[in-house]
């Protein structure tokens, strides 16, 4: 990771989380995608089996594992590339079938890994380090996964660890799928040349003395911690600012209509609304929906497993006589 | 064949959507039922309505199941293609028509019968006429057959189980056309369908179907798929056994089935579960094989266990998705990029569905890696006849797995990938289990399991991958070898062309040649296949493909100085092979070598 | 197509709206997925160019044709399996980009093609002849659409051949990305075992003697007109009944959150609402965005379309001197 | 080599993200502008920051272009690899380390000169020290070689170019570390870097630019990508020149670029631009292919031109992504599922990257097929020399299209998929023209492309494309042949592999071994292959992969007496081909046939 990475202060909030928890690293399974996001889980948890598979198919892979194993705590890792581009089908359709399991967004509105295009999450009017201005609408994944009827949706900042570590709390506790869009500004790539602590700007007008291959170092974003219904207007490491809005303690987090409605309120004010969106317990899991038997099915011996041999012969008769 | 008692091809040309395949399952489960070697070929249009449809049932003393050269009773139902399929018949055909078309039948080389089929339904039902129309042709039939209306009457009831009513309104159609036909048409055939003594074991089942029931007994955990003829009814197999046979103690099932959002979602379920420790499938067709190809690599290389089902319809691309052929097969064996190779099982049979079905799982485990099963629609979607099933001589087997501490300590210098027993094969630790966690993953990594790019690292796990399938070889199922005293020519070949084979050989025996077969059953190929080779003189590999796949891969990996005896024919046009087809086509291949 | 199938109805309300809109049959290229739906561009429009191509993937040929002639209509069909499950991905980027289409869905709940599976959008609580009750939430396409800011979206039926019609005119008018998503009634698959015309129950209880390959004729559904604001119980083929509402006049189409809301009122009523639900024609389409020349890229000819000798000249000798 | 006079490899150890890149290319630049033949391999970890690093330089009198098998001088920056990087080296090697990192030099067999670096730099500027720590190695490396300091500043007068102060403190830096080492460092060391007179023509580019280049001269008019390394900066290439190369006369671009949501939708959209009559093209890597391949089918089946460039890293799956392989070739071929066979054009230098880059398209829309461009992350990535790019010959092909009644009139019996001319090729017209228009398909059409289910057709459609892929054989660009006399040996390679084969070459006719070398850049291959197999006793086909995959390929399409003279060696570590291991396994096996 680049020193100051957003993605680092999750992984930290992660560990902090499944610690206070009580959670024992045996029973959690870290799954992620492709991308700088998707390789912290070597990064956090060691003691936990993990599988880091390809990009955007996260969701897939954790399905069949959840499948096998549905007491195993799945804690998933992605970023805005890996779920809002090439992942979206898998997003959306882990959402629907309502998988147990904590989905986390490092949302950096770029792609880190491959060296900073931009992701769909990119907001409107940003003109970064590469490529032209962007003048696509912003795919807002929280908005997304309420839509949908996601089961718990929250967004975060990497900042603000009071907040992210009480959502992930709650976020593994809840039976069903728990989506937290956190945002986790990219230090080396997602920075504004306009701004005035930009890579760029920097580049132009100060010391930078190298063309190529120099990534700066920043010391991560400190504590930001923002009082329920009130807003902050954040600065970031190039001086680019964001204003981040925590949701209301008269939020009615039952009501689908109020939460989209929050989000796209906040979103043509410029402002990112955080904290618990929307949560509703009562949606049955995907193994509560399927009926699967109570033990892990990857723990079913030879006889739990596999049908007697009578019954093998009754079939084999059954197709005889019909 | 000199007699035509028992030997026959009878060819139904109806539109689909009309309800005639009820007719036709009729007309084959009678003469299966009287102990007739009987086979039945359904070939279908891509489309759910009004579009033609042809199904073909073939009686051969010989026991060829292939659908025959020719049609000797043409069956002719359908407005749309009624002038080419008329037109088509070799002299001599007998035709029985609808009259109620009013269309013409100008074949007077042949023998043509009509009988006003949906004007008599109508009498039976109005509302129903025009699907208990089909039924009449089943009565035309069997007049010209000499089949028993109480033979008949067998397979409607088996057919429409419990249904009085509509057990006694067929029966009232086909006695109907037994009736008409016997009084109005002046036949001198002497097809005959004849009762033989019917070896009580023996019933008919799709491939499919057997499959779904061997993967079941193989313990499957998860079924993921996204529907794709001819690969659907695997699933919907699977779906229909479930309940009856996996439904545990606490009334809960012992195996979650998703219908996935599409086949890279289905593949990526496959190997979540197979990580997890679980044994995960999907049942695909070849462009569901294409979406999957990143994560059967992913597969190969993390080494997770996993199963896809493929059952092979006509490529490229969405190509005929209702007809059959073999031209995924080096497709499935070096799937996705960079240097790959993998396991294939290739069923000949119901038995083998049935088998494979299970055996996946135990090779998906054992060598930690993707296993196809390559079927086709010819074996999946038709019917085949089965003396009934086995059951697995042994207990699942699931390889290296390691379940807790002790039989960790007992691995010396354990790692995720460290090759401890100098087969190539590593231990693995599930997750949820506390031992020895790694992050999986699908880049480089040591034996440990740790991130490495390194070169030399790199290296020895490409080599051991290598070795590891290599070793596979001879644990799979071995070629299935029929051999004539004078080694002259072999015909190496594999999967539904199984149903062809007996006849070839008959055919090709008759010209004079004398002909072993080898039956490959799995790839990486097994040694007994060389020694086959080096046996005889020369050796043919047939198959049902354009570009002659598994020649190709036989050309790669043999040994050079067997190629010279090795050649191919391979043909495809969508259709089950066609014996006289495929046996003129390795004798021109015989006659060039001259 | 099976005698009464919905999706009929579409093509010929497609046929009648490219009339009216007097579109000259050459500048209109007809794109699909595959599925009963997307076959549907064989019976239409014959003397228009069209695309049938891969599962779920219509959405990026139809992109790479815009891009190089742009000046095509592009009128494209799709299925709710074709759209909402393996195609999920393109669609939500195709709305995102606001490519210059129109985007018809033909939804009738299930997968026609392989034999009536349950498709992502079929209602919770269904029961239909193959597998058993589905427990999902549906997902609604319109709200996807409306979510991702799509610059046009509309809800209709295949029986309602004159509200069709004319939003169909309307979206082959727009400028920019128009999604209409028509509830299309499968006759052969989407039938409730339950009500009493299902496929199951006359099978069971009347006269049908055939256990396979049988579908039954039914008449389409006749003309259904509803007034603005209003609600109508249709009753289907097989006797069930959809509720279907049209848009009242005082909904403001140009508010994305009235519009998401009357969507997830109607569903909670278990109405379907119908009409324009949302435009945008301010929006700037891909190749507005793109900034492409006039001319359509395919018609550019060598001078146009390959730099000249002098400038390679130029490109070389930059970089000899670099 | 006998002289170290510009002979020798220096190693640089840094970790990336410390901008150590900037001093790399200014000593690669410096002595590339001094007339030396130099090259350079950037070994760079997949991580943004922090993560070892390699560069390796290489000054050869012979124009060896290989990364060599030996270390001459080695750097050491990266505290992480300090102990490996110094332990692995030949004795007698040149250290240079920063005496900052507070490590150990423990190898008195070697010749360690340690500078402060780290301190230095912090005097110039203290916050940018860590960064500036870099430049004072180009300092001591100066010294060793003998470098002059004014040919150092027009390197880093080009590369900063305009920037003063950077310019001024960087060359502050370099001179201090000059000063420095001539002061405190005992060196007796005679390699030497020697100025010789300098080819003005030439520069230096990288493969992926060169090919950006190309395709803009080929006219794209569609670029669709997702990013993935190591063909990123492809699609980046394109836009940095489309601006001032592409734009038309009333200031729109002549080329839309879009950044796809993922590979299938980026594979999409080149068949619909190519559908569409435009010219599309998409960049990836391995894992992207895998994702393309349904689309790939439905291109060779529907007939739809696009083109797809593959730059190679190490599979399987997400393998080694920043590391170079030639492991995706046989998939290229035949990808999809089905019978495939698809066009693959392989550069082995930044000129042929420049020219297939336009030929793609002219093949592409000629065959009306995919064809792929296939060059790996040495290639393209790493900084290769030119003379300068040719302009194409003639003016771009777009094959048979129909634009217009007349030229429709002139085709006898046209119809979209009609063989009228013999050659396999049909004729195409395009949407929006309103002649003879139809429903593209990937699903079975007669040669006037309606849907048809049809055997006969179905199988004449396949054999003629089957003709049409064969028939581009020899009008694809051809093998380069260099021979000897006496045709003992043959070496058959492809791709960047041409970067070493002087090197290989020479290696081996030291040891004895009379070599002629056949490079091959186009599959199905040409025709002037098989005759230079037929010319030579033996021949190897030399491959960066684990399988041979170019040794397979033409073991199944070669004829069979030839394969005998074939033999395989491959091998793939992730590393550029360093010659003198290939040269040993190529011996090796050589040995074997003994
Ligand atoms: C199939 C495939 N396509 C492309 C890539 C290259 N790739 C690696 S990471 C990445 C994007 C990562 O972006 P994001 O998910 O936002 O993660 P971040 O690095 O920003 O945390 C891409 C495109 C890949 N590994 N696999
Ligand atoms: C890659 C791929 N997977 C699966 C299929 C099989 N298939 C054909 S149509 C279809 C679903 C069609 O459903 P929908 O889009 O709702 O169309 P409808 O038939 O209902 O109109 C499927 C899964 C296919 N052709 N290609
Ligand atoms: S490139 Fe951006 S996202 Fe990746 S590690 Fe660096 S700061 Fe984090
Ligand atoms: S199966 Fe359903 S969707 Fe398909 S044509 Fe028939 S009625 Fe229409
Ligand atoms: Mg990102
Ligand atoms: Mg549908």
């Amino acid at each position: 990771m680049c020193p100051g990475c957003g993605h680092d202060q999750i992984s930290n909030v992660i560990i902090q989380a499944a610690w206070e928890n009580g959670l024992p690293p045996e029973g959690i399974a870290k799954m992620s995608g492709i991308g700088c996001s998707s390789k912290t889980p070597a990064y956090f948890l060691g003691k936990s089996h993990g599988f880091n598979t390809v990009h955007g198919r996260m969701p897939s892979v954790t399905t069949g594992a959840n499948m096998v194993n549905k007491d195993l705590t799945f804690i998933a890792v992605s970023g805005d590339g890996d779920t809002a581009s090439i992942g979206m089908g898998q997003f959306v359709h882990a959402i629907r079938r309502n998988l147990n399991m904590v989905y986390i967004i490092e949302n950096n509105g770029v792609y880190g890994l491959t060296k900073g295009q931009y992701s769909a999450t990119v907001e409107k009017g940003s003109k970064k380090k590469k490529g032209a201005v962007n003048t696509q609408n912003p795919i807002d994944l929280c908005a997304m996964a309420l839509n949908l009827g996601c089961s718990f949706v929250a967004r975060s900042f990497s900042g603000s660890k009071k907040q992210l570590t009480a959502l992930l709390r709650a976020a593994i506790s809840h039976k069903g799928m728990a989506v937290i869009d956190v945002i986790s500004p990219c230090v080396t790539f997602a920075n504004n040349d306009e701004s005035y602590r930009s890579y760029n700007y920097v580049k132009e007008n100060d010391e930078v003395l190298h063309i190529v291959d120099y990534i700066s170092h920043y010391s991560p974003i400190e504590e930001v911690d923002i009082p329920e219904g009130q807003f902050k207007e954040i600065e970031l490491f190039d001086g680019s600012k964001i204003i981040l809005e925590t949701i209301g303690s008269n939020h009615d987090t039952t009501d689908v209509v109020s939460a989209l409605t929050a989000v796209h309120e906040a979103e043509r004010n410029d402002k990112h609304v955080t904290g618990l969106l929307y949560y509703n317990g009562e949606i049955p899991t995907t193994t509560e929906t399927l009926g699967l038997t109570n033990a892990p099915l990857c723990s079913l011996n030879e006889e739990e497993g596999r049908p007697s041999e009578e019954s093998l012969i009754e079939v084999n008769q059954r197709f005889r006589s019909s | 064949m000199d007699s035509n008692v028992n030997n026959f091809v009878i060819n139904i040309a109806t539109a689909n959507g009309t309800g005639s395949q009820s007719s036709n399952l009729v007309i084959l489960h009678t003469m299966f039922e009287m102990g007739i070697p009987v086979s039945g070929k359904n070939l279908f249009p891509s489309n759910i309505s009004g579009l033609p449809t042809w199904f073909i049932i073939r009686a051969s003393e010989a026991g060829y199941q292939a659908p025959g050269d020719k049609t000797d009773i043409q069956i002719v139902m359908n407005k749309d293609t009624w002038e080419k399929d008329i037109t088509n018949l070799e002299s001599g055909t007998i035709i029985i028509f609808n009259e109620d078309a009013k269309l013409p039948v100008d074949r007077d080389d042949c023998f043509a019968f009509g009988m006003p089929m949906t004007k008599m339904a109508r009498k039976i039902n109005p509302k129903m006429a025009k699907l208990m129309a089909n039924m009449y042709y089943v009565g035309g039939l069997a007049h010209i057959l000499g089949i028993d209306s109480n033979d008949i009457l067998k397979a409607v009831k088996s057919q429409f189980k419990g249904k009085e009513k509509a057990i006694e309104m067929n029966m009232q159609a086909i006695n109907e056309g037994i009736a008409y036909a016997s009084e109005n048409w002046d036949i001198k055939s002497d097809f005959k369908a004849e009762s033989r003594p019917k070896d009580s074991d023996t019933f008919l089942i799709e491939g499919n179907e057997a499959t779904a029931l061997g993967t079941i007994y193989g313990g499957i955990n998860m079924l993921s798929w996204y529907p794709i003829t001819p690969s659907s009814s695997v699933a919907e197999g699977i779906i229909k056994w479930l309940p009856e046979l996996r439904t545990a103690k606490d009334g809960g099932t012992t195996c979650a089935v998703i219908q996935a959002e599409d086949e890279l979602a289905a593949a990526g379920m496959v190997l979540g579960a197979g990580w997890a420790g679980g044994r995960g499938m999907t049942c695909t067709s070849g462009p569901g094989i294409s979406l999957m190809s990143e994560f059967i690599g992913l597969s190969y290389f993390a080494e997770v266990p996993g199963v896809i089902w493929d059952v092979n319809r006509v490529g490229p691309s969405t190509g005929l998705p209702t007809r059959t052929q073999q031209g995924d097969l080096s497709m499935l064996y070096e799937a996705s990029h960079g240097d790959t190779q993998h396991i294939v099982l290739i069923p000949g049979n119901v038995d083998e569905c049935f088998e494979f079905g299970w055996k996946a799982f135990d090779l998906a485990e054992r060598y930690q890696t993707m296993v196809f099963g390559f079927s086709d629609l010819d074996l999946g979607m038709n019917r085949w006849p089965t003396k009934g099933f086995k059951y697995p001589e042994s207990e699942m087997d699931r390889g290296k797995l390691i379940r807790n501490q002790q039989e960790l300590d007992a691995v010396p210098n354990y790692g995720r990938y460290r090759d401890v027993d100098g087969d190539g094969i590593p231990y693995r630790t599930l997750p949820g289990s506390g031992i020895d966690p790694i992050l999986y993953r699908g880049t480089g990594h040591d034996e440990d399991g740790v991130y490495s790019e390194d070169p030399i690292v790199y290296q020895k796990t490409m080599k051991r991958l290598k070795k590891k399938i290599d070793g596979a070889r001879d644990n799979l199922p071995s070629p299935i070898l029929r051999e004539e005293e004078n080694k002259e020519l072999g015909i190496i070949f594999y999967g539904s062309m199984e149903n062809s084979i007996t006849e070839i050989d008959d055919i090709l025996e008759s010209k004079g040649f004398s002909v072993s077969t080898c039956r490959i059953r799995a790839l990486p190929y097994h040694s007994e296949l060389e020694s086959f080779i080096s046996r005889h003189d020369i050796s043919v590999v047939l198959e049902m493909n354009r570009d002659g796949q598994l020649y190709g891969i036989l050309r790669k990996e043999l040994p050079t100085q067997l190629l010279k005896k090795l050649h191919s024919v391979a043909y495809s046009d969508g259709m089950p092979p066609r014996a006289r087809l495929y046996s003129e086509k390795i004798i021109s291949v015989l006659e060039e070598l001259k």
